[in-house]
């Protein structure tokens, strides 16, 4: 039996695949569709303190491997999802609530309503949230910001904490260290990057919201050289997010440098797709004679230095 | 509602014209749970999204799908030749609201646009197990946008907007023009539609100054089919809320969206 | 006739569909199988002051809905470039030349060299160039930088000045304002996005440089986004690049606001992709009455502000 | 050299086996000016770069091509059937050198290992039309990957690593035994291979210890196959420089690059 049990701040999963939070409704929506007990855990659709009936469409638009949305955080609310809270919990898998807001205060108060909630696993902190106070650029291209934010985090909880990080900045490796200064447990990265599409018949933008955020396999190189450089710069562990789509891709990020990973998109055409990761990982450690998933964690060979240039 | 994953064989593909296909796949528990104006999501390979097909019609074990080619899914889907597979989900979707407290309704009226037929033939059966015929309002653009092998012939209005066929003009006025001529009839009318977005927005105006009852059945962009990606949202009529039309549609009280 | 030009710092280029640097050789390779007559003109490989062999390979690597490279500015070196640009004046388009470097001095020396050369159209500079001396980081990763960089190109030449800006920044409307600021006539944008690829059956990362430039149809919304950020920064013109394939991809940019657009790796698969581009710009303007391409640069329609969220 | 881009008409399709299918196309510009060794570079639906192949054999206007199939590419470029089209940029590259100079060449040898024996049957067909026939070395891990239908019976020999065909044992020892044997021809001889990597490092450096003159054909991911993109390098024996293998390859003198 290979061992693909990873131990975040104490609380212990049973391995190293989720569902990334938006992508999977709050856990309970396809457990006809997905062996969602096969799972290491489930990250919530964002939450936040009040329910949000989210942007005006059109919110989703297929582009080349991958896909824009502009969902814009719809969600039930904190206490609507606290009373969703106890089925969730009976689902066989760990739940990660991830926690959205548009400022300080709000990440905070969601966060104490949480603690009211048993059996939580962790949260993860989504700091890709326009920033109401600076003019709608998002927190997380701040490090400053999201320092401020795990710190408050940290004050308030003992349970686990993840900061995912936005791929938008010049160095991601920096907001990472501000995470890790301000307490996480772990980062995760990436979210998606912003983008948008263009109907050339009417000359408009095809989302409602003008830009969106591009997820999917088109942004795996991307997500894979983040992981990289976030993982050169902390030491906590780095949970690899962007286009995972089947083991082979999970295993790419992995051998990187990520100590776990989140299946998004490809959970929308393939609902057991998270799980299926799961089990090709651990039949390609069975396959090469590796006993601990975390054996492959940062195994990436470097080559020798370039040729020199002439 | 049941839904299912399954590997589906092809059994039988007919082309109706360059644009258009029939697909009869072989999934028996679909089949089995499906009502009319639920849909299935195809995983087409080449593209991220599966693609979401109305369920055309219902023969025993098989389901058929009608394919307009439009883009490089369907034009894939097209080219599923019987003895071929594919993996789907369904039955998806709320469907068309047809039996229990509506027994007394006398006047069953479909209203189509175009490719917007592909729900009908399926919901044409169901009402005929229970002993109803509905009458049909077909439009297109051309002759070549309306799709009537697998309905009632007698049963049968159609407008064309080039008059190629039938009345000349659109589909909606043609089923305005009827129902003005039985006002007797306007209470107990149900009216089922499916069709582009502008055919809808006059039908919901047509039904609404008349009085008349109607469901539409919605296309949205679908990543998911199944609930979870949030993307396929309509407007609640009177409230700022979101309906999703993969879970809450795509068939809705004409009332009850704003398109 | 649709008015297809286009005017920069005084030199009028015949349309404005240009093949990107780095993805046509040096303009003359593929004259059997592209129309060069056709473009509104070719953007060099990235110059160097000495001959340089690039990076050791493996150099490219296929990617859902795009490509990686790490060329590594493989090319013929300054000198050697001037004897070749006689001929490339022949090929009835116009010439611009692509300058990169390690250090501030190696793009002025390239550029006081390519001043002695006649017929030059205008200049590129390719400022997503390691920096040698900032432990090489990309120089257009830093304004102040590109804002230098720019000023001494600006002293030396009358002939019109493209920064070509790197996506890889939090606000890629500072380093275009940067650019504006220290004399160019227009920006390009975008250059490729850092990415990796990792081959799990050796561990390895499949370019020999282990992260490289993602390109293709797959960066397209990402290019778009930032298209029209600076489009928002700057009041020079700018060019579109990024996964434009078809007419209709050109005109997404243009839509947006880019005033001209460079096709990059859709020349491998198709190499007259770029001339049938802007064929394909004209026809559609012809059919929508537009006299001028002109007219639709920028003509995207914003929605009404969105509903509020409760 | 020429270069021709062309949509060209599939006009035979081979099976082989699960694994490799033969193509023929209608290409006539590139079957009268192709040398062998020489590729074609096809657009195949679905996947970002065209995908290049070696031209397996000509016959009048057509060329044809073996194709392995190993992934999404190659996979739909096997589903091509009669009748269908398919863009193609050729002939590319430079070759096989047998012309000119190496008129009094007597030992002509061959060494493919796998689906390296893809350019050798348009090979063959050139050299006998100088009136010459090779010896021929074929390699596979098992005999299911030996692909000798379209090559002269009796020249051939054959080496399978699991033994099920031919010697046991891999593709150059036993063209390295043979050489061995006939001392009096080394000087004399040309060998042309092409294969796996390992298997051209190995052919390399038994020709080198041998001083027998060989050309390899190498394999490199390609973006353009017409080089303006500089991805596909070869690093050059003896040097700093790249050599471009869809350029000045795909065939290269065996001792002028470092593999
Ligand atoms: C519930 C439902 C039932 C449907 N039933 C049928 C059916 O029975 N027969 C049929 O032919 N088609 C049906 N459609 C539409 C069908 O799903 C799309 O035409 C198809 O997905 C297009 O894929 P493509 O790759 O061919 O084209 P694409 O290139 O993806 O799209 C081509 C054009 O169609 C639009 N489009 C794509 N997907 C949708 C969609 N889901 N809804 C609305 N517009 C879309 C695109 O915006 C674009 O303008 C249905 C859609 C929904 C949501
Ligand atoms: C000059 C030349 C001639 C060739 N001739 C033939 C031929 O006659 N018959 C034939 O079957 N194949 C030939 N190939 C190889 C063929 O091009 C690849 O197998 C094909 O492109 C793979 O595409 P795919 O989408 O099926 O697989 P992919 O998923 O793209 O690749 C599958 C595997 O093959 C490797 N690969 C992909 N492209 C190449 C390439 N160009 N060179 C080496 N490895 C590659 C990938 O790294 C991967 O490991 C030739 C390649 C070159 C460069
Ligand atoms: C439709 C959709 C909704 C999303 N909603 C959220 C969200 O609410 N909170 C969040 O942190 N990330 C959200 N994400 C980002 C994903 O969790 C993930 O970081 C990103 O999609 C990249 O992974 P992928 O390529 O596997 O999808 C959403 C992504 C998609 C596609
Ligand atoms: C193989 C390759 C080589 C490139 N070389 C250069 C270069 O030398 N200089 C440069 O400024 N950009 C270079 N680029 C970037 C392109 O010019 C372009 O900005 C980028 O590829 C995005 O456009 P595309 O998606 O259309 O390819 C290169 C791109 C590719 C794919
Ligand atoms: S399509 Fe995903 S929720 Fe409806
Ligand atoms: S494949 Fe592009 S240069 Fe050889």
């Amino acid at each position: 039996m290979v061992d693909q049990t990873f131990t975040l701040g104490g609380v212990r999963f049973q391995n190293r695949v989720f569902v990334a939070s938006g992508t999977f409704g709050y856990g309970d929506e396809v457990l006809d569709l997905s062996e969602v007990g096969k799972l290491g855990g489930i990250v919530t659709k964002s939450i936040t303190l009040k329910p949000r009936t989210g942007n005006r469409p059109r919110r989703i638009v297929e582009t080349a491997g991958g896909m824009l949305n502009s969902i814009g955080l719809a969600n039930i609310g904190v206490e609507r999802f606290l009373e969703r809270l106890p089925g969730l919990l009976e689902l066989g898998t760990k739940i990660i609530v991830n926690i959205a807001g548009s400022t300080f205060g709000e990440y905070v108060e969601v966060l104490s309503r949480l603690e009211e909630g048993e059996g939580i696993a962790a949260y993860e902190l989504n700091v890709s949230c326009p920033n109401v106070k600076e003019g709608g650029l998002e927190f997380g291209t701040d490090p400053h910001a999201v320092e401020t934010i795990t710190k408050s985090a940290r004050e308030r909880t003992r349970r686990p904490i993840i900061v995912k990080l936005t791929p938008n900045v010049t160095r991601i490796g920096e907001t990472a260290r501000a995470a890790e200064a301000g307490g996480a447990d772990a980062v995760s990265a990436i979210n998606t990057l912003v983008g948008m599409s263009v109907n050339r018949a009417d000359r408009t933008s095809r989302l409602g919201t003008v830009t969106g955020g591009l997820s999917g396999p088109a942004i795996k190189p991307v997500a894979l050289a983040k992981v990289r450089e976030c993982t050169m710069a902390v030491k906590i562990p780095v949970i690899g997010i962007g286009g995972i789509t089947t083991a082979d891709d999970a295993l790419e990020f992995i051998i990187v440098g990520a100590a776990a990973v989140q299946v998004g998109t490809a959970s929308f055409a393939e609902p057991n797709a998270a799980a299926c990761i799961a089990g090709g990982i651990a039949s390609y450690c069975e396959r090469n004679g590796i006993a601990s998933v975390e054996a492959l964690v940062g195994s990436l060979q470097i080559p020798a230095p370039p040729r020199l240039q002439t | 509602m049941p839904r299912f994953q399954l590997t589906a064989r092809a059994v039988r593909r007919q082309v109706l014209n360059s644009q258009a296909v029939i697909i009869g796949l072989e999934a028996a528990e679909i089949a089995a749970s499906a009502i009319p104006g639920q849909f299935v999501e195809l995983k087409v390979p080449g593209v991220l999204w599966r693609r979401p097909m109305s369920i055309y019609r219902r023969i025993g074990d098989v389901i058929e799908i009608l394919v307009a080619i439009v883009g490089p899914g369907s034009r894939a889907l097209a080219q599923l030749i019987p003895g071929g597979s594919i993996d789907i989900i369904g039955p998806l979707g709320n469907g068309f609201p047809i039996d229990g407290s509506d027994g007394d309704v006398v006047d069953d009226v479909v209203v189509a646009g175009g490719f917007g037929i592909a729900p009908f033939p399926f919901l044409v059966q169901r009402l005929r197990e229970v002993g109803r015929t509905p009458r049909i309002f077909l439009g297109g653009r051309t002759k070549d946008q309306l799709f009537r092998q697998d309905l009632p012939a007698e049963r049968i209005s159609v407008a064309t907007e080039d008059g190629s066929a039938g009345e000349q003009g659109k589909v909606v006025p043609l089923f305005a023009s009827f129902a003005d001529a039985v006002p007797e009839r306007i209470e107990r009318m149900r009216v089922y539609a499916c069709g582009p977005t502008p055919m809808l927005r006059a039908l919901q105006h047509a039904v609404a100054s008349r009085g008349i009852r109607a469901w539409v059945s919605v296309e949205r962009e679908m990543a998911c089919g199944i609930g979870i990606c949030q993307g396929c949202v309509v407007g609640a009529a009177g409230s700022d809320a979101y309906l999703l039309a993969c879970k809450d549609g795509p068939v809705f009280d004409a009332s009850a969206i704003v398109l």
